[in-house]
């Protein structure tokens, strides 16, 4: 067994067993640390791909970003402390069992599946990513590019409609809801 | 050498524990974090099979890039819902969001 | 051929008379409707008169046989190629006699329900049925087509419908009327059917023409029409009994004879008219008709025969019982028209051997006038006692004698007593049958005997018996009453003299009516002692009557009731039809048919609840569903369509 | 002739409907549109019966207008004597219709623009050459009965509605289906004209497919066993125009769809499926007859019988031989007229009665000498009598079954004539109860002693004309539809 074997295998157990452990930990701070080493582990792989931009993005946007603001909306709605809630254990095992027969199923899916893997070295530099971006041609990005830039705009704007509204039109909706359950119910 | 399956069996365990989690959380904070588990566990086949199967193109990733970028803004929206959701419900109860029923 | 184009007005005269006033009779000439259906009316029988003259004795015969003449013919529809309905008159000797009958009969009603009709708050619309009857049975008669005959007999049957259910606001009568139109409609389902048939096989529907084809050995048709079979029977006597029983129906035969009876409810003159007279008869003008293709079928005419026979005495029986005098009369005319019936059974298609067939002829047309005459003076009975039932009735002939004398005449027709017109008919038919077979003949002659009777029994409890003394003051009519029943009494007394086998005739050839003297003592002699035992019953009233009933016991009573027919009729449709078949498919119709139609609507609802139900909200839910999907797409995408 | 003339003026008035107010303005207008489309019709047949001496072609007055490029849809239309006799139908009817209408009082400008909006419908089927205008036209026809019924029926008619829409929609369903199988089946790029269909001879394999949606989904419309029970329910809620629209017309065309769309278009599919057609239409015939039998609601009565006689229509066309597709097109044209007068002469009876059940009322004759005349006529047309149109369709109808020569068409016509006694049974039973007997009407006050006003007798004068001249001259009718 190799180093660059070893590495892996590491690096799967970090990822696996700190991201169980988000998934499962009942506080929810904690799991949100957890969560941030799995992301690490991930970050770590990519590295292991020799995938360093990725890596880097990885570490940048998640690490950085998403975790931060889960950490900050986990204060925000004053969650630190608190113990998730437990759900039906009949649920829980569903769930376990649904996760395992689909684990299963992928397993056998991939494992019956010939991956012919190819030779060639896999050259993965920056500027060859920056050019693809913006490139129109063949093996361009540019109109996916400009796509998901559109999409992070509205999302961004999304966010502060959402964020706005709530506090102004809150007690017409409450009357909006009633009114719906009423209609229903009728 | 590790073949590509072994990455594919890392992934697809990952992905599964997210899911798990993102069934049976009730909070929505924490289904947050399991979806993006599995986002992750998706970018890692990306970028695996780009690195194994087809070196020489970058669609993986890209793929791997721009689902960041979605992830990101999604992680953005869902905390600004979550946090309005609090103020109205003063919980981030999954149960209590049941506005999408009517 | 030339020289009847009159025959058309022969018809379209009493049409004008439906149409106008029926259409603005009740509006603007209520009163004066009688007379202007009255003058219509003589117009039409001196045509048919002066149309008589013409064909026998004008045009007369060609190399001795009477021609038959289309005398106006045009295509009404054509079905295919052949097979067309024409509207046509067509004259022979026995149309043109049944033209004379109906016309002046109708013209008699006509007269006599001036005064008996007086009044009435529908007396127009009464008038335009009159001519609406009219019409459709002259046309019934000059029919060239069978076809044609079928829609008149429809029409013939719907104005005898209005006719019965005239005096509406009477349940009976609106009862009585339902009745005669389905049970005759049934019977013209058979009819339907049997033109159906012979329209295939004959290959047309003109009269002619099928009695071409189907009565030639060596036709294609005829081969065709014999050798098909259904059931054993061929296909041409299936035809000719079909078409039978839409005459049978018609013509009261047993057992579809129980509507008329019951019909007895309409006016009394329209009875004289249409149960008595005319409609009645058309199921034998039919047979007449189409006689020469009976007559080669042996087993259609075997039915023919035996039918007629059965309902002439079953219906004779029935009269000795009735106490209604018009149902009397009315189960004397099913009897009569028995008699005409089982004339053609026994007849054959040639010369002497087709005497049945002229003595059934002559039946018809002289029982025409009896008959009328008997209604019209019961009518005139009727219209001052106020009654049907004979125990309101005795001793008339103080207060009515001129009805008694015509009555009494009639009376003496009907029971075949010389030198009455009944007398020479009745011989003749009586004549053919002993030809024929001796049973037949005894059968007969009892009818025979029993028909002096029971008109005799009716006649003295009616006129004689008691005196009256009822709460009414009963008393002749007014002369538009009186003139009819003169007319038809002196009718009654003398058409027997009419040679009338030199006019109508199987063959169409004139024949000499041998007269046997010796032959004609038997039934003269059954009539007279008829007549005698009604005498020393009901003369005066005593109470041999009620125990002659007793002596009869249980027959007695069961002919009273009439054999039960419409109680087995009642039970029939009541409980069979209506219980048995119409609840069950309304019921299977609201249930079962649109209940499906109404579960699929309710499927559709419940499916869409319960997807609803999957719409719950929750997200963990939905998520599981998207899992749940996505693995069910790998399962059937990767390892089951590979 | 220009045939959108059928289309052109319904549609102007109606739009001229919306710019009056008040019922005396919208009835005159509705009037006027009536009357114009009744003398087109009139016109129609004149100009089609000289043009017909001259001209050979199977469809007169053809006009041909792109509609649609891509899909090759085209505005396509052309009569031919059949058709002719359904536009001529539609016309009676619809006027008697507005006359029928003519005190309406609810919602008088809707109820009129509905009316004229259906008779677009009907016009624009009868002379659509192109199966998607025809489909068009017929959706037209279909939609405004839901609204008719739903705000001016009467008893469950919320539901009568939704059930008649669903059905009918179904049927228009299956119907695209069949014609969207036609259409890319056709040589080329899929057409839907039907010259072009028929002339195509599609593979018999390909008939045997597509027939059976095309001719359920018409006989849906045409009340086929067991899909009928639309009817009762539909006719019995709906306001009497649209009953009379409904029964007279709206049944027509799917007779009309069933002979020009299935039949004329698949020969093979309807030669293979005529045995089980006709057994069908049997059922629907004899059963219908016994199913009227048993009911008391003088509406139900008579949709009932429809069920019964537009089997007749169908087993015309089941059978597939010339006398019989000329009597199931008489059928229609008879039951069109009859059925329209027997439903305005029960709204009749309704407005004086104010009740529609056999057993409340008797002796209406008394009191309406006119009205229940027509409505013993109207009987006795059902019933078959001679002289009227009904005789002239079913015997057209029997000579032909009885023509194919052999026992199972023996049989399928023994039964069809079966039902003219039951029919028999139970007009008479219904004449007796209502019109004759001694004078009641139960359980209702306001009733109404008043025989039939001038626009109600100019109505059943109109229908009955129509019953009368196909009766009495059917070869003038036979001239036109052959």
């Amino acid at each position: 067994m190799t180093a660059h074997q070893i590495i892996f295998y590491c690096l799967a157990a970090l990822i696996l067993i700190t991201g169980l452990l988000s998934v499962t930990c009942p506080k929810v701070f904690r799991s949100a640390i957890f969560l941030l080493f799995s992301l690490i582990g991930i970050a770590g792989l990519y590295f292991w791909m020799e995938a360093e931009f990725i890596a880097a993005v990885q570490i940048s946007v998640y690490v950085g970003g998403i975790v931060v603001i889960i950490i900050f909306s986990i204060f925000l709605t004053e969650q630190a402390g608190k113990e998730t809630r437990s759900i039906h254990p009949v649920r829980t095992v569903f769930a376990v069992l649904a996760a395992f027969s689909g684990m299963i199923l992928t397993y056998l899916t991939v494992l019956n599946y010939d991956f012919v893997e190819s030779n060639e070295a896999f050259d993965l530099n920056i500027p060859r990513i920056g050019n693809a971006m913006v490139a129109t041609g063949e093996g361009g990005f540019s109109l996916p590019f400009e796509v998901v830039s559109i999409l992070l705009l509205a999302a961004m704007i999304g966010c502060i409609v959402v964020a706005m509204r709530s506090s102004i039109s809150k007690p017409d909706e409450k009357k909006l809801t009633e009114s719906i359950t009423e209609i229903d119910k009728a | 050498m590790i073949p590509v399956s072994h990455i594919l069996f890392l992934s697809a365990t990952l992905f599964f524990i997210g899911m798990y989690g993102f069934v049976t959380r009730k909070n929505l904070i924490t289904m947050l974090m399991a979806l993006e588990l599995m986002l992750n566990s998706v970018n890692i086949n990306f970028v695996a099979f780009n690195k194994y199967l087809y070196p020489g193109k970058l669609d993986g990733i890209f793929f791997t890039i721009f689902i960041i970028a979605v992830a990101a803004a999604e992680a953005a929206v869902a905390i600004s819902i979550i946090i309005n959701l609090y103020r109205m419900h003063k919980t981030i109860d999954v149960g209590a969001a049941t506005e999408l029923k009517h | 051929m030339g020289g009847y184009e009159h025959t058309f007005w022969i018809l379209f005269l009493p049409a004008i008379s439906f149409v106008l006033l029926g259409l603005l009779g009740r509006k603007y000439f209520n009163k004066s409707a009688g007379l202007i259906g009255v003058f219509l009316l003589l117009l039409t029988t001196a045509l048919s008169l002066y149309n008589a003259y013409q064909y026998f004795f004008v045009n007369g015969l060609v190399d001795g046989v009477y021609l038959k003449i289309d005398a106006f013919k045009f295509t009404w529809l054509t079905f295919s190629p052949g097979v067309s309905i024409d509207m046509g008159i067509l004259l022979d000797p026995i149309s043109v006699m049944m033209l004379v009958v109906v016309s002046s009969v109708s013209l008699m009603v006509h007269i006599f329900s001036l005064g008996y009709m007086k009044g009435e708050e529908r007396f127009a619309t009464y008038y335009s049925f009159l001519g609406l009857f009219t019409f459709a049975m002259l046309g019934l008669v000059v029919s060239s087509n069978l076809f044609q005959m079928y829609m008149f007999w429809e029409l013939v049957g719907i104005s005898s419908y209005l006719l019965i259910g005239f005096y509406f606001q009477r349940p009976s009568a609106v009862a009585a009327s339902k009745k005669a139109f389905i049970v005759t409609r049934f019977a013209d389902l058979g009819f339907l059917i049997g033109i159906l048939m012979l329209a295939f096989y004959g290959g047309s529907l003109d009269f002619n023409t099928i009695i071409q084809h189907l009565s030639a050995h060596q036709s294609s048709e005829y081969l065709a029409a014999t050798t098909a079979s259904f059931l054993g029977v061929t296909a041409l006597t299936w035809g000719l009994t079909l078409v039978f029983m839409g005459g049978a129906g018609k013509s009261a035969m047993f057992p579809l004879h129980v509507w008329l009876p019951d019909a007895m409810e309409g006016p009394t003159p329209v009875s004289a008219l249409i149960h008595a007279a005319t409609m009645v008869v058309a199921g034998v003008y039919l047979v007449a008709r189409l006689f020469p293709l009976y007559a080669l079928n042996g087993a259609s005419l075997e039915i023919v025969l035996n039918v007629g026979l059965f309902t002439a005495l079953f219906a004779a029986i029935i009269a000795c019982t009735q106490t209604d005098i018009k149902r009397v009369l009315a189960y004397s005319t099913m009897s009569q028209i028995g008699f005409m019936m089982f004339a053609l059974g026994v007849s054959g298609t040639q010369g002497e051997q087709g005497l049945g067939y002229t003595a059934s002829m002559f039946h018809l047309f002289t029982h025409a006038f009896f008959k009328s005459l008997l209604f019209l003076g019961a009518g005139a009975v009727i219209h001052f006692v106020h009654s049907n039932e004979m125990k309101d009735m005795g001793g008339l002939r103080k207060w009515m004698p001129l009805t008694h004398v015509v009555f009494l005449v009639a009376c003496l027709a009907i029971a075949g007593i010389p030198p009455f017109a009944g007398f020479f008919s009745k011989e003749e038919i009586l004549l053919a049958s002993y030809n024929k077979s001796l049973w037949v003949y005894t059968i007969a002659l009892i009818t025979s005997g029993l028909t002096a009777f029971y008109m005799f029994r009716l006649y003295f409890s009616i006129f004689w018996r008691k005196e009256y003394n009822g709460h009414s003051h009963p008393q002749e009519g007014s002369m538009s009453m009186k003139i009819p029943l003169i007319i038809l009494a002196i009718c009654s007394a003398l058409v027997g003299f009419i040679p009338f086998g030199k006019f109508v005739s199987v063959d169409s050839q004139p024949q000499e009516t041998h007269f046997h003297l010796m032959f004609s003592i038997l039934p003269v002699i059954l009539g007279v002692v008829g007549i005698l035992i009604a005498l020393l019953m009901y003369k005066k009233e005593n109470d041999r009557p009620q125990s002659m009933a007793k002596a009869f016991g249980s027959f007695y009573r069961a002919a009273k009731n009439k054999f039960y027919m419409d109680e087995l009729y009642l039970f029939v449709t009541k409980n069979i039809i209506f219980k048995w078949v119409g609840r069950p498919s309304a019921w299977f119709d609201r249930k079962v048919v649109d209940g499906s139609m109404n579960e699929i609507a309710n499927l559709t609802l419940e499916t869409s609840k319960a997807i609803k139900g999957m719409q719950s909200g929750k997200i963990q839910r939905y998520a599981m569903y998207f899992f749940g999907g996505i693995a069910f797409l790998i399962i059937l995408f990767v390892y089951i369509l590979k | 002739m220009n045939l959108s003339l059928l289309i052109i003026i319904p549609t102007i008035f109606s739009l001229l409907l919306l710019f009056v107010n008040g019922l005396k303005q919208v009835r005159t207008v509705s009037l006027i549109a009536a009357v114009l489309q009744f003398a087109i019709s009139i016109f129609l047949t004149i100009q089609y019966f000289t043009e017909k001496t001259a001209n050979k072609a199977a469809f007169l007055f053809e006009q041909n207008y792109q509609w649609f490029k891509t899909p090759n849809i085209n505005y396509h239309v052309g009569v031919d004597g059949v058709s002719v006799a359904m536009i001529a139908l539609t016309a009676f009817v619809i006027l008697a219709g507005v006359l029928v209408s003519w005190k309406m009082e609810k919602l008088n400008k809707e109820f009129f623009f509905l009316l004229l909006f259906l008779s677009i419908g009907a016009y624009g089927f009868f002379i659509s050459l192109d199966l998607f205008t025809m489909f068009f036209f017929l959706e037209v026809a279909v939609i405004p009965k839901f609204i008719l019924i739903g705000i001016w029926g009467s008893g469950r008619k919320e539901f009568s509605a939704m059930k008649l829409i669903l059905m009918l929609m179904a049927g228009s369903a299956l119907i695209f289906v069949g014609l969207a199988g036609l259409y890319f089946n056709t040589s080329g790029n899929g057409s839907f004209d039907m010259l072009k269909i028929a002339s195509d001879n599609i593979s018999p394999e390909l008939q045997r497919l597509f027939f059976p949606f095309v001719f359920i989904g018409f006989g849906i419309f045409t009340a086929l066993f067991p899909f009928h029970t639309w009817v009762p329910d539909g006719h019995s809620s709906a306001p009497t125009a649209a009953s009379m629209f409904l029964a007279g017309i709206s049944m027509k065309l799917g007779g009309y769809g069933c002979l020009r769309a299935a039949t004329y278009m698949m020969p093979e599919g309807a030669a293979f499926y005529s045995d089980a057609i006709i057994i069908l239409a049997c059922i629907g015939i004899l059963y219908g007859a016994f199913a009227t039998m048993m009911q008391t609601d003088l509406k139900y009565i008579n949709a009932y019988s429809s069920v019964s006689h537009n089997g007749f229509v169908l087993l015309g066309i089941g059978l597939l031989t010339k006398t019989a597709i000329t009597g199931a097109v008489l059928q229609m044209i008879s039951h069109g007229l009859m059925t329209a007068l027997f439903f305005a002469v029960i709204g009749m009876i309704y407005d004086r009665t104010h009740t529609r059940e056999v057993v409340k009322m008797s002796g209406l004759l008394k009191i309406t000498p006119f009205i229940s005349s027509a409505f013993v006529i109207v009987g006795l047309v059902s019933l078959g009598l001679p002289g009227f149109s009904g005789f002239v369709a079913e015997m057209t109808v029997f000579m032909g079954g009885w023509q194919k020569g052999s026992m199972f068409y023996y049989v399928a016509t023994i039964v069809a004539c079966a039902s003219i006694v039951v029919t028999a049974v139970y007009i008479l039973r219904v004449i007796g109860s209502v019109i004759m007997g001694p004078l009641k009407v139960k359980g209702e006050k306001q009733v109404v002693y008043a025989d039939a006003t001038w626009y109600e007798k100019s109505s059943i004068v109109l229908l009955m004309a129509g019953i009368l001249v196909v009766g009495i001259l059917p070869f003038a009718v036979l001239r036109l539809i052959s």
